[in-house]
């Protein structure tokens, strides 16, 4: 009996004391993590189509509530005007969701660029979306509105070949990204306004 | 039997030098030795939790009862499995995203609780802590050797840095997965050699 | 007793049948040489270079290991050359020099003797050798990318190539006869269907292997290819075509018979020889490399051993055997 | 369905979690050098990955998730994979036996295996559904099994052959692993 | 050549030209004759130097034993000695000065009243070793007799000879053989050729086929009576005895004659020649030679038996034994050595055994010393030792040698393991 009380007692104090060692450590660190993951998983694909902006697009975000959930917004400034934001919207691809971040520009509604963030598809076939800079460039400057569809559907967007299911995801995730960017832009606007 | 904490210190150098004396904890060894950039990362996450370990399993085991030694050496090991994981997300994200799930992996790496079961739960807090470097420290060496022969044949770079002339078409082989098991399994050959005399 | 004879005591059997390894080894090189004679008429020195390399440094590096590790020395069996032949066959002629030696140092310590030399290795050798230096240098072993600088009197793509990427309609101008008497590219050894078929004839008249694995290895691919090719002749080339072009004739006489990684048993042999087929198609059709017969036939090594102990009940066995 | 047959398909064999993602080796290599065993290992690996899959999905999505505590993942996957094993072992003792017989002297070998918390990470990191963690669990850990009964049988005559001596056992086995691993590449980029 | 494409060429037995006549060699002036069992040095011996004995005489050397062994000349016993053979079998050698022959006729005085009696009594040591001991076994419950007019191994015709010249002995030698009790079925294996003249023996006649091993008792016993002797265990378990030829003629001949015979038909084969030849038991192998002019020389093998499963000797003065059915010299030039090449799985060796032993897999346990697995897995028991495996081996592995080895192995791992029981 008093082997199993301290059984328990050693037990419980152990993970206690895990348990509070970890949760102060993951206070501590919380921020940067979140920082950090910024930086390293969605940064390059931000980056890239923001190239060239005066200003660090990750420190300077904001959020906008989206229904439910909130949504960060990453500003670019070019020639001195914060008219460039970048978000992050998700589809269906082959192995998973997939992460696509896309730029538009608030002044013509015209898309800047796009990247994949996250993805599980097969590397050498579905990785090809985030790999291959042709694929990306082929949503530049189309306007964000309406429907996104690969060509075999009779849309407008050239297929990996081999990879129709990514294509396809990719496809989905614009047209997502045109529905939000549709009903946020008066909020956006405002936003944008307040940059200097 | 006594062995200084010198010598406690030493044998991880050479004379039980893991993975090639103890042959456990092998899936880190073959996995991240694509670079010796990876190798040393996951060698000092190791120290840090072997040492960390080790001390604490040392310190605790008068109280530790016998019956249910596992679990706290779980519970120890993952506890600092999960410090460093939260430490390298914060200071080191691009290596913890290359060490991928290898490193939430160290709680089950059989040198860990195989330390904790033979050597800290039976010594003071000293020898434990030495065992604990000696270990770590040799094994990071072994893992950094693997891992500069792959990756100056493999890769044809050595930490990031070219070493061949630009011509060079580096072995890709070696960074494979099959070129991971033959490099380990050679390896191992030679240290059996060298053993012997 | 003084004029007592020194008599030589050893035991029965006091006859031998007078089969040697290297008998095994030099039949099987001269049934492939035509194949090869075939790659040096098509690609002239480079392909006698790279054939000559091949073999000689197999030979050398044989020699060296048997210096190392102190063991007599093995190479009057002529499986080093043999080795050396085989890899030479599986390149294309523009093979740079220092791949050549280091695919025959793979195949000679990786492929044989790691495993303590001939008899033990449980892959073929050969194929060890030109997997690990087809992951490694992917332009090297590309046929098309290799041999863009030649001129040849036929069609110079790469017929599986050419399958893989444009589909069967992009191969419907390949000549299956012509593609038969060697007017394709490829490989040094493999191009020439009809002296390979020979060769393998020549090989299983003389004893030196055994029926059973070819011909089921190419039922397997031609009842494999003939059903996807029912399925969707638009997406997979016919039986023929498969049959006459990249290693698949190669791989059924020289490559899949050897001896050590393939089964011995009835049974196991046309299992064995079968399934090297039928994986070649899936891969070529359905996988990523773009002629499959090295893999295949490494994946069927990897399950001889399993497949090896289905064998005939022995004499006086009581109780069943698998 | 097709879905979770390509799932399956990739699991088993593109991406063979021994042979292609460097999981579950001391196993491997422990239990190799003969049939029985690894048969009996690979049996053990199956039955425990698919439980193990089962709850620690369930403990992410109803326990982590909802208080916010995926920091400590780790440590209770690790945790409740012991549990498990530990409650495996006396069912199966009790009520079982005969199949206690054969798998029990690999169970406890499995809690500290990289294989099995491997997976569940994976399956956790890879968003599976329920059922599409059921299906991973059981696909990686059967292309554990079917890696490690091939590897069996190429193993029992490597024994026998005349391998040099500092290559003997662990080295040559490693050796071997990495040419079954080149094998595996047959089914690279298969569709 | 086609033929390679679904069967090897396979060996076959010799057929006797039907005008071989033996050469008979003179009795010698040294004999030896072997004793089944040594003296451990405490028992008392019945014999010793300086004795005479007679031909025909039973010599039982020691008073509890109820082995003997038969003198088949006359003269003195000049030393007893023991001596070791294959394997470490032992056995007493009695070294005889030969003088004229003079005749033992204890047999012939027993023979009338008690015939089986004095079989048993006097004839274990036949020429063609009839089986004396398992015929009268109880234990064995002998029922079904198989006469082999065949060697087992290949070139020796010392059998078909019998066959053919002996008709008479043999009739009288299988009536002897019907009157064991519990015997119900007498058959003979012979070669088709042979047959005639055999219509009323009082036997089932049977054809053997012409295909190496196929005299073997396993296989005989498979083929002519459809069943198959459990691995490791001999005909003898299954209740049939295998008798060669000769020993039943030479059975029938002491019944004929009343007097123990003492020649043996053998067939000496030497370069591509091979001779048939009657000598003395106990005859010198040399002595053998010398009569036919063979010079053998330094390097040469000896060997007794065939050339597929016989034995080589040391000497020149082994002797002629009841069971030696041929005398092999082989040019020293023209033996292939056995290699130490590992086997290369070629495969050779499966589709030539007739007991399907896999000897690929089977040699890999051997040189590592696992016996016990290889007996377990591999069929070791199966072998029936003919040898072709070594004969056909790519690398020349001494296949049949391992095999005996392993099987001398694990008789010596069961006898110690029951000693400590
Ligand atoms: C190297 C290479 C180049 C190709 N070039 C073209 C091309 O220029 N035009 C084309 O329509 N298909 C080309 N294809 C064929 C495509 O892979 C594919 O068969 C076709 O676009 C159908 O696309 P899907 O596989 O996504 O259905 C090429 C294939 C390869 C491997
Ligand atoms: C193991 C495996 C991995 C695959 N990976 C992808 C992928 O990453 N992206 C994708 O779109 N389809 C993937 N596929 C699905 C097939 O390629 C599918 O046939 C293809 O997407 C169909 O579209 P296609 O017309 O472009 O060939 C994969 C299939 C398998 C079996
Ligand atoms: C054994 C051996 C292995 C070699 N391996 C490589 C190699 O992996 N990649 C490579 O590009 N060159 C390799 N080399 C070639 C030399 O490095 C040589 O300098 C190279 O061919 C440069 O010549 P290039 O400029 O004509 O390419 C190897 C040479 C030898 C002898
Ligand atoms: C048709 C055939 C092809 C062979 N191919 C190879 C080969 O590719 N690589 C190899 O190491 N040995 C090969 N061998 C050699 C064989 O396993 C054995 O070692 C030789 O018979 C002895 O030299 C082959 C044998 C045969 C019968
Ligand atoms: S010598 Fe030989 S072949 Fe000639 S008769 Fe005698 S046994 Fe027959
Ligand atoms: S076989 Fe020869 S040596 Fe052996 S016991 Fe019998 S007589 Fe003696
Ligand atoms: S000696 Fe060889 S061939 Fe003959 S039965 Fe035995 S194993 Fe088979
Ligand atoms: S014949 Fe010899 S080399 Fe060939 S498989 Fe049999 S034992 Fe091996
Ligand atoms: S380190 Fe992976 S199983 Fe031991």
């Amino acid at each position: 009996m008093r082997e199993m009380l301290k059984m328990i007692i050693v037990l419980t104090a152990l993970c206690s004391f895990s348990g509070g060692l970890l949760a102060a450590l993951r206070n501590e660190t919380m921020e940067k993590i979140e920082n950090q993951q910024l930086e390293f998983v969605k940064g390059p694909a931000i980056r890239n189509i923001l190239k060239g902006s005066a200003n660090d697009p990750i420190a300077d975000r904001f959020k906008i509530k989206d229904g439910e959930t909130e949504k960060s917004f990453f500003v670019g400034k070019f020639d001195g005007k914060a008219e460039t934001v970048v978000f992050e919207s998700t589809g269906k691809g082959f192995g998973g969701d997939i992460g696509l971040m896309v730029g538009v520009n608030v002044a013509d509604d015209k898309i800047v660029g796009v990247g994949v963030t996250t993805h599980s598809e097969t590397p050498g076939i579905g990785s090809r979306a985030q790999t291959d800079p042709r694929f990306a460039a082929q949503f530049k400057g189309l306007s964000l509105t309406g429907d996104f569809k690969v060509k075999n559907d009779g849309g407008q967007v050239d297929a990996i070949s081999g990879a129709t299911v990514t294509s396809k995801g990719i496809a989905v995730a614009v047209t997502e990204a045109a529905k939000t960017y549709t009903s946020l832009k008066p909020q956006l606007a405002e936003k944008l306004k307040g940059f200097k | 039997m006594a062995k200084s904490v010198t010598q406690e210190f030493t044998k991880g150098l050479w004379a039980e030098i893991p993975p090639f004396r103890l042959v456990l904890g092998l899936c880190p060894v073959l996995a991240v030795t694509k670079s010796v950039e990876n190798a040393i990362g996951m060698g000092v996450a190791v120290i840090f939790v072997l040492v960390g370990s080790n001390v604490l399993v040392s310190m605790l085991r008068k109280i530790i009862p016998s019956k249910v030694r596992i679990a706290c050496f779980i519970i120890v090991v993952a506890t600092f499995v999960t410090v460093v994981e939260l430490l390298m997300q914060a200071y080191t994200y691009p290596l913890f995203l290359k060490l991928g799930i290898f490193i939430p992996l160290i709680v089950v790496n059989c040198i860990l609780l195989g330390r904790a079961e033979a050597f800290a739960y039976k010594n003071g807090i000293i020898s434990s802590f030495a065992d604990g470097l000696g270990l770590g420290i040799g094994f990071t060496m072994s893992l950094t050797a693997l891992a500069a022969i792959r990756e100056v044949f493999g890769s044809g770079t050595f930490y990031g840095n070219q070493v061949f002339g630009p011509d060079f078409q580096p072995f890709n082989f070696m960074v494979e997965a099959p070129g991971a098991f033959v490099c380990l399994g050679l390896m191992l050959c030679v240290m059996n050699s060298i053993g012997k005399k | 007793m003084s004029d007592r004879k020194k008599l030589i005591v050893s035991h029965a059997p006091f006859l031998h049948c007078g089969s040697k390894i290297s008998t095994r080894s030099y039949h099987i090189m001269i049934a492939a040489l035509p194949a090869v004679l075939h790659g040096f008429y098509l690609y002239g020195i480079p392909a006698v270079g790279v054939v000559a390399l091949s073999i000689s440094s197999a030979i050398i590096w044989e020699y060296l290991i048997n210096r190392l590790t102190g063991k007599p020395t093995t190479i009057g069996d002529g499986n080093a050359a043999l080795i050396g032949m085989m890899l030479a066959m599986l390149f294309p002629a523009t093979t740079p020099w220092w791949a050549v030696i280091t695919g025959t140092f793979v195949a000679m310590v990786v492929g044989k003797h790691i495993y303590g030399g001939i008899g033990g290795n449980p892959f073929n050798p050969a194929l060890i050798g030109i997997a690990i230096l087809t992951l490694s240098w992917k332009n090297i072993f590309n046929i098309d990318y290799a041999l863009l600088n030649y001129d040849f009197g036929f069609q110079a793509a790469y017929p599986l190539a050419a399958l893989k990427h444009g589909g069967p309609a992009a191969v419907d101008s390949f000549n299956l006869f012509s593609l038969f008497i060697g007017q394709q590219t490829g490989s040094i050894g493999s191009a020439f269907g009809l002296a390979l078929l020979f060769g393998g004839i020549y090989l299983i008249i003389m004893g030196f292997i055994r029926w059973e694995i070819p011909v089921s290895f190419l039922a397997g691919l031609l009842i494999t290819s003939l059903l996807f090719h029912l399925s969707d002749s638009a997406r997979f080339a016919g039986p023929v075509f498969h049959l006459l072009t990249g290693n698949t004739l190669l791989g059924a006489f020289f490559l899949a018979t050897e001896d050590s990684s393939s089964p011995v048993n009835f049974v196991p042999m046309l299992i064995y020889g079968a399934g090297a087929g039928v994986m070649i198609i899936l891969i070529r059709n359905i996988g990523g490399h773009v002629d499959g017969a090295v893999f295949a036939i490494l994946l069927m090594n990897l399950a001889n051993p399993l497949l090896d102990k289905i064998r005939p009940k022995a004499l006086g066995k009581v109780g069943s055997h698998a | 369905m097709g879905d979770y047959v390509l799932l399956a398909i990739s699991c088993i064999l593109i991406n063979n979690i021994l042979l292609m993602q460097y999981l579950g080796n001391c196993p491997f290599l422990g239990t190799s050098k003969k049939m029985e065993t690894a048969v009996g290992m690979a049996m053990a690996v199956v039955f425990v990955l698919v439980l193990a899959g089962a709850i620690t999905w369930l403990t992410e999505m109803f326990v982590l998730r909802k208080f916010g505590l995926e920091y400590l993942r780790t440590m209770s996957f690790i945790l409740v994979i012991a549990a498990l094993v530990q409650f495996v072992e006396m069912f199966l003792k009790k009520s079982i036996p005969a199949l206690y017989a054969g798998l029990g002297i690999f169970l406890p070998l499995i809690t500290t295996n990289c294989a099995v918390l491997g997976v569940c990470l994976i399956n956790i990191k890879e968003e599976y559904t329920f059922i599409e963690c059921l299906v991973s669990s059981f696909a990686y850990s059967s292309g554990f099994g079917l890696a490690l009964i091939l590897f069996a049988g190429v193993r029992e005559r490597i024994l026998l052959a005349r391998v040099p001596k500092p290559l003997q056992d662990t080295s040559i086995g490693l050796a071997t692993a990495g040419l079954l691993s080149l094998a595996f590449f047959a089914f690279k980029g298969m569709a | 050549m086609l033929i390679h494409m679904i069967k090897k060429p396979y060996l076959k037995y010799d057929v006797i030209d039907p005008a071989c006549k033996p050469v008979i060699i003179p009795v010698p002036g040294k004999a030896v004759i072997f004793f089944n069992g040594i003296s451990d040095g405490k028992k008392r011996l019945l014999f010793k130097a300086g004795d005479k004995v007679k031909t025909g005489q039973k010599i039982s050397l020691f008073a509890d034993s109820a082995e003997y062994a038969v003198a088949t000349v006359s003269g003195t016993i000049t030393d007893i000695s023991p001596y070791v053979g294959n394997f470490g079998k032992t056995c007493t050698a009695i070294s005889i000065d030969v003088s004229e022959d003079d005749f033992d006729d204890s047999f012939g005085k027993e023979t009338a009243g008690q015939p089986l009696e004095s079989v048993r009594n006097y004839l274990s040591c036949l020429p063609g070793n009839l089986p004396v001991n398992n015929l009268f076994d109880p234990e064995k419950k002998i029922s079904t007799i198989i006469i082999t007019g065949i060697d087992a191994d290949l070139l020796v015709v010392t059998n078909q000879h019998i066959i053919k010249s002996k008709q008479g002995e043999i009739k009288r030698g299988i009536e002897i053989l019907k009157s064991i009790p519990g015997i119900n079925n007498i058959v003979i294996a012979v070669r088709r050729e042979f047959v005639q003249g055999y219509g009323h023996i009082g036997a089932e006649i049977r054809n053997i086929d012409v295909r190496y091993p196929s005299a073997f008792p396993q296989l005989i016993i498979r083929d002519l009576l459809g069943k198959t002797i459990p691995a490791g265990k001999t005909p003898e378990d299954t209740g049939i005895c295998m008798i060669s030829a000769e020993a039943v003629a030479s059975l029938g001949e002491a019944f004929l004659h009343n007097r123990i015979p003492t020649g043996k038909i053998i067939t000496v084969i030497y370069k591509d020649e091979k001779k048939l030849v009657s000598a003395r038991i106990g005859t010198p192998a040399g002595d053998v030679l010398k009569a036919l002019n063979i010079n053998i020389n330094n390097g040469d093998r000896l060997i007794t038996g065939g050339p597929m499963t016989g034995s080589c000797i040391y000497s020149e003065d082994y002797p002629v034994l009841p069971s030696t059915d041929a005398i092999m010299i082989q040019d020293g030039n023209s033996i292939e050595p056995f290699s130490d090449y590992p086997c290369i799985n070629c495969g050779e060796c499966i589709r030539i055994c007739p007991a399907n032993v896999p000897v690929n897999m089977l040699v890999r346990y051997l040189e590592t010393k696992r016996y016990q697995e290889a007996a377990e897995q591999y069929d070791l028991y199966s072998c029936i030792e003919c040898g072709l495996c070594a004969y056909i081996c790519v690398s020349r592995m001494p296949l049949l040698q391992y095999i005996k080895l392993a099987k001398h192995e694990l008789a010596g791992i069961k006898l110690t393991e029951a000693a400590n029981v």
